[in-house]
């Protein structure tokens, strides 16, 4: 299979609806430890992003166009600690398929190592700290291992979306390092990182928006 | 739960709904960029040779930040949503706006989000040949122990650090003088806060946290977030005490010391307790042999309507006090 | 029910600690009598040959209203327990430190305690020969019909009275002078308030009244009772739309009438929604064509922790132009 | 019986007392169509009044003395609506006894006529209005038709003491047309006013003292 402009344009639909369904579940976990509103900026950031490439003429950008637009979008709709990660997230996502009109399954599978490197290079906190790194980190991990394995795309994408549930889990268990709930100390623990609830829930829809 | 009232049109609306009241209100003093609306300018600030100063932050903390906007003190805030920093493009036209060819200042409180966003709007900045100094703003005394204090939140103290560096810009200093300036005033500024009861975002109207009805906060920051403790709720005196015993703990004063003195509500925390707190710090300087050089009590530094408040002592110098005795006239706060 | 919490030592000490923060965070511009602690005098109001100017009610007002005693403003507040007028003692110490031979103004809202209060310290301060000349605010344009004005409370508009007045007798007008501009000035304000939440006294703690959860109060007071009416909460720009309706009902403005205007917090609600407010306002105003000469956005007559507001329209003349701009410096407000 | 100083002191201390229970229920009234402060004004200013006369010494004031002390002392404790209220009646109760070193039985049933007239004279309200007045002016009326009756004492003030209950309940179904309620119109009908509430508490106390 091959994924042109339209199949991303539609997975950014995807991701908004499941931000408008996850919205005040993240608000409650970011309340817990943090400021209560990152179910608020998921959702009013890709709603927007939604508005805008929804807008675009697929017949003429590319997959990387569709990205750049979304990074732009993004952050200027959310600001906060989540536009700037995402921001960079969605920019390196769209420099892997730079040069190209679609994308194949591997391709997508890349995707997730390629964003998780933005996310670190920006934010520069380490698997471990209960950020959404750790969702990310779990995913990409697992993606890099079975892409060396030469595992098939479906199946990649698939335990991609099972380790970034994992990678999300494991942050319960966590005290925060970095962000706002670092303030907390030992408070932090016992609650997941809102930040790493919406990455695994975005990871699902993103990938899963190719697999229906 | 029961959601918390609001006179607001729509959550998604209210940021620029407020910015373009302020606007109307105050339109003698600050405007909003046309091409950047959530750029706040002062109409009597940026003048060649002068350092421009930048601030912002999330909005609902009202007056901070952007009614800090004005002649004597920020050029310029940049807007975010609410409790979320601003991107980098309002801040980038707030640094344009506020350059007049002396390099421009970042103040801002240390939170991941707003450093990720001034940090991306700095390097455009300088892309364009604007040079930025960044200083952030880390008072908040009980987020991290002294010797991790660039991991401290800027909270109330915000206000000291401002005022400080946006006299210093007035009086035509070097951007050199300007950055050691903000940087003293910032070292110099302790804040402790106690949360009452949380706020709720706009969006959701749901109160950020649950608190016993005889539990408070302690150790609180600005966005409604939880404190680095909880612990029964005390008497007035009681939380002074231990406000200052930690700040005095740090700023360890000599007698004869002087200080300036914000006492700040969260936003639902009345005047009448800011005052009777007010009493007790002033014992508590007295007794310490501290003289009070000026004080201001209300709300400087807010969390919508969440109740609570801080107190600031800002460790004065000769050249800090000169700072803070010079006039500044904004839609806010006038000096 | 939940108790409301408060940062108090107690009930019973809340208001002289208050008054006593209140003397030390302002001890430039104000001081408590010696002899009587709940008469707080302006330190460079009183002088020979100015009318005096006393104002006074309850506390939990805060920053009415002894925030307002200062150079241009009132020479002295007399200052009662939560919600309650001063009894007549404080309000005749006040007016004796105002006495400097021309007379004495008492301004205060229309509330049954205040009335019998205040007429039983003119008595006495009559028998003193001090001359008193009553005026009694009566802005709120909800609380009773138009053709009983004269049984209207006094709520946020006081603001425009007190200014207008204290600006009467700073110039050095003559005491019919100050009389007729006070009358006058209430004649010409508009207030009406929503009451979203109610508020509760220090001693008890208890919420005043219960609110459903979408429901608001309208035509409030500033006691944290109930209002006129209670109604659906609705969108800022609907409660809006209905405070100008009232309003302009009665004030009948044409094209090119110019107007002060008072965006008042009850307490618990924050700036971002009171500038939300100010925005409709602003667009119903320029539907009108009335222009709007000047604007405080803010906590100016408070009921506690109430969330609510109201919105004040001062109906200028030329006169009251010119003494609404003059300058005055108080405790809790400058101009 | 006579009543000499030390039975009015014992009266105010019974005054205060029942204050004290009273005062959080007179403050729930107050709060449905009023500032919720009433019960808190009642206690607090007999609490006062409590302490100032007990520092009397009773072997040299007269009744009337110690009437005064309590009408200046509760005016400048309390302040509010029942402060000059309450100050007046007391002063005007203290006066009917001028002269007197004890008050008879008879004496004690007129104090609730000079009482109601005082508070009558200060808030200018009209029986009706739906304040403390329809309490005291029903107690009133009853004292008064009892002593040209040519009643026993004790009978009267137990009739005072009724009436006064029954003044207190027939604000219930009244529109409020004096003090705060007033500007609740028709939602002040169905509460029972506070300062009604309250007066007839103190009258069941001031002369129930008497009684026992
Ligand atoms: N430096 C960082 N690196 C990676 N993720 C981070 C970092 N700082 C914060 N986060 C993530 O951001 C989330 C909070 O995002 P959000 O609530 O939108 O922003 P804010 O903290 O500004 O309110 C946290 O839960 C955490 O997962
Ligand atoms: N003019 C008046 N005459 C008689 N009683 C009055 C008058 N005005 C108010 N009251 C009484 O005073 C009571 C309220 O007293 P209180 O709550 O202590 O004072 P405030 O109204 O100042 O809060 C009312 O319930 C009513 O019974
Ligand atoms: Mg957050
Ligand atoms: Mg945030
Ligand atoms: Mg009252
Ligand atoms: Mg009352």
């Amino acid at each position: 299979m091959e994924y042109g402009s339209q199949s991303f344009v539609a997975m950014f639909d995807a991701i908004a609806r499941t931000m408008d369904e996850n919205r005040d579940h993240l608000c409650a976990l970011d309340g817990v430890i943090g400021d209560a509103d990152h179910g608020i900026a998921m959702q009013q950031g890709f709603s927007a992003v939604k508005q805008a490439v929804d807008a675009l003429d697929v017949a003429t950008v590319t997959p990387t166009d569709v990205f750049n637009t979304a990074a732009r979008v993004f952050l200027n709709a959310v600001g906060a600690s989540s536009g700037p990660l995402y921001a960079t997230a969605l920019m390196r996502a769209g420099a892997t398929l730079r040069g190209k009109t679609a994308a194949s399954g591997h391709d997508l599978a890349a995707l997730v190592p390629a964003m998780t490197r933005g996310i670190a290079d920006r934010g520069k906190a380490a698997p471990g700290d209960k950020t959404m790194l750790d969702t990310w980190s779990s995913s990409s991990a697992r993606v890099e291992a079975m892409l060396d394995a030469g595992a098939e795309p479906a199946a990649i994408l698939a335990a991609a979306i099972e380790a970034a549930e994992a990678g999300a889990q494991s942050t319960i268990a966590m005290e925060a390092r970095m962000g706002r709930a670092a303030r907390l100390g030992a408070r932090s623990v016992g609650n997941m990182d809102a930040g790493a609830a919406s990455a695994a829930v975005l990871i699902k829809a993103m990938l899963g928006s190719f697999v229906a | 739960m029961a959601k918390t009232k609001k006179i607001i049109n729509s959550g998604a609306a209210v940021v620029d709904e407020m910015v373009e009241g302020i606007c109307l209100a105050h339109s003698d003093l600050v405007m909003a960029l046309p091409d950047s609306p959530r750029s706040l300018v002062a109409r009597h600030g940026p003048r060649p040779g002068k350092v421009g100063m930048v601030i912002g932050g999330g909005s609902g903390h009202e007056p901070s930040f952007l009614g800090f906007v004005g002649k004597g003190l920020a050029d310029a805030a940049a807007v975010g949503n609410v409790f979320a920093s601003p991107p980098p493009d309002p801040i980038l036209a707030c640094a344009r706006a506020a350059s007049k060819g002396a390099g421009v200042v970042f103040l801002y409180g240390n939170y991941a989000g707003d450093v990720m966003n001034f940090d991306m709007a700095a390097e455009m900045a300088a892309m364009e040949d604007i040079e930025v100094r960044t200083i952030v703003t880390t008072d908040d005394v009980a987020s991290a122990p002294p010797d991790q204090k660039h991991k401290r939140r800027g909270v109330a103290g915000n206000f000291f650090v401002f005022k400080a560096a946006g006299a210093a810009c007035d009086k035509m200093l070097p951007i050199d003088e300007v950055e050691r300036i903000a940087n003293l005033a910032n070292s110099r500024t302790y804040t402790v806060g106690v949360g009452l009861s949380a706020c709720s975002l706009p969006q959701t109207r749901v109160p950020n946290f649950q608190l016993g009805e005889d539990e408070m906060e302690i150790g609180l920051g600005i966005h409604g977030e939880p404190g680095v403790e909880r612990g029964p709720l005390r008497t007035a005196d009681a939380i002074v005490d231990d406000m200052i015993d930690r700040i005095f703990a740090e700023m360890k004063p000599a007698r004869g010391d002087r200080v300036a003195l914000l006492v700040n509500s969260l936003g639902g925390t009345p005047l009448m307790e800011l005052y009777v707190m007010n009493r007790r710090v002033r014992q508590r300087l007295a007794e310490a042999g501290v003289e009070v050089h000026a004080t201001w009590v209300g709300p400087y530094c807010t969390s919508l309507e969440a109740a609570g408040a801080s107190v600031t002592l800002f460790h004065l110098d000769d050249e800090l006090t000169g700072l803070l005795d010079r006039p500044a006239d904004c839609a806010m706060f006038r000096a």
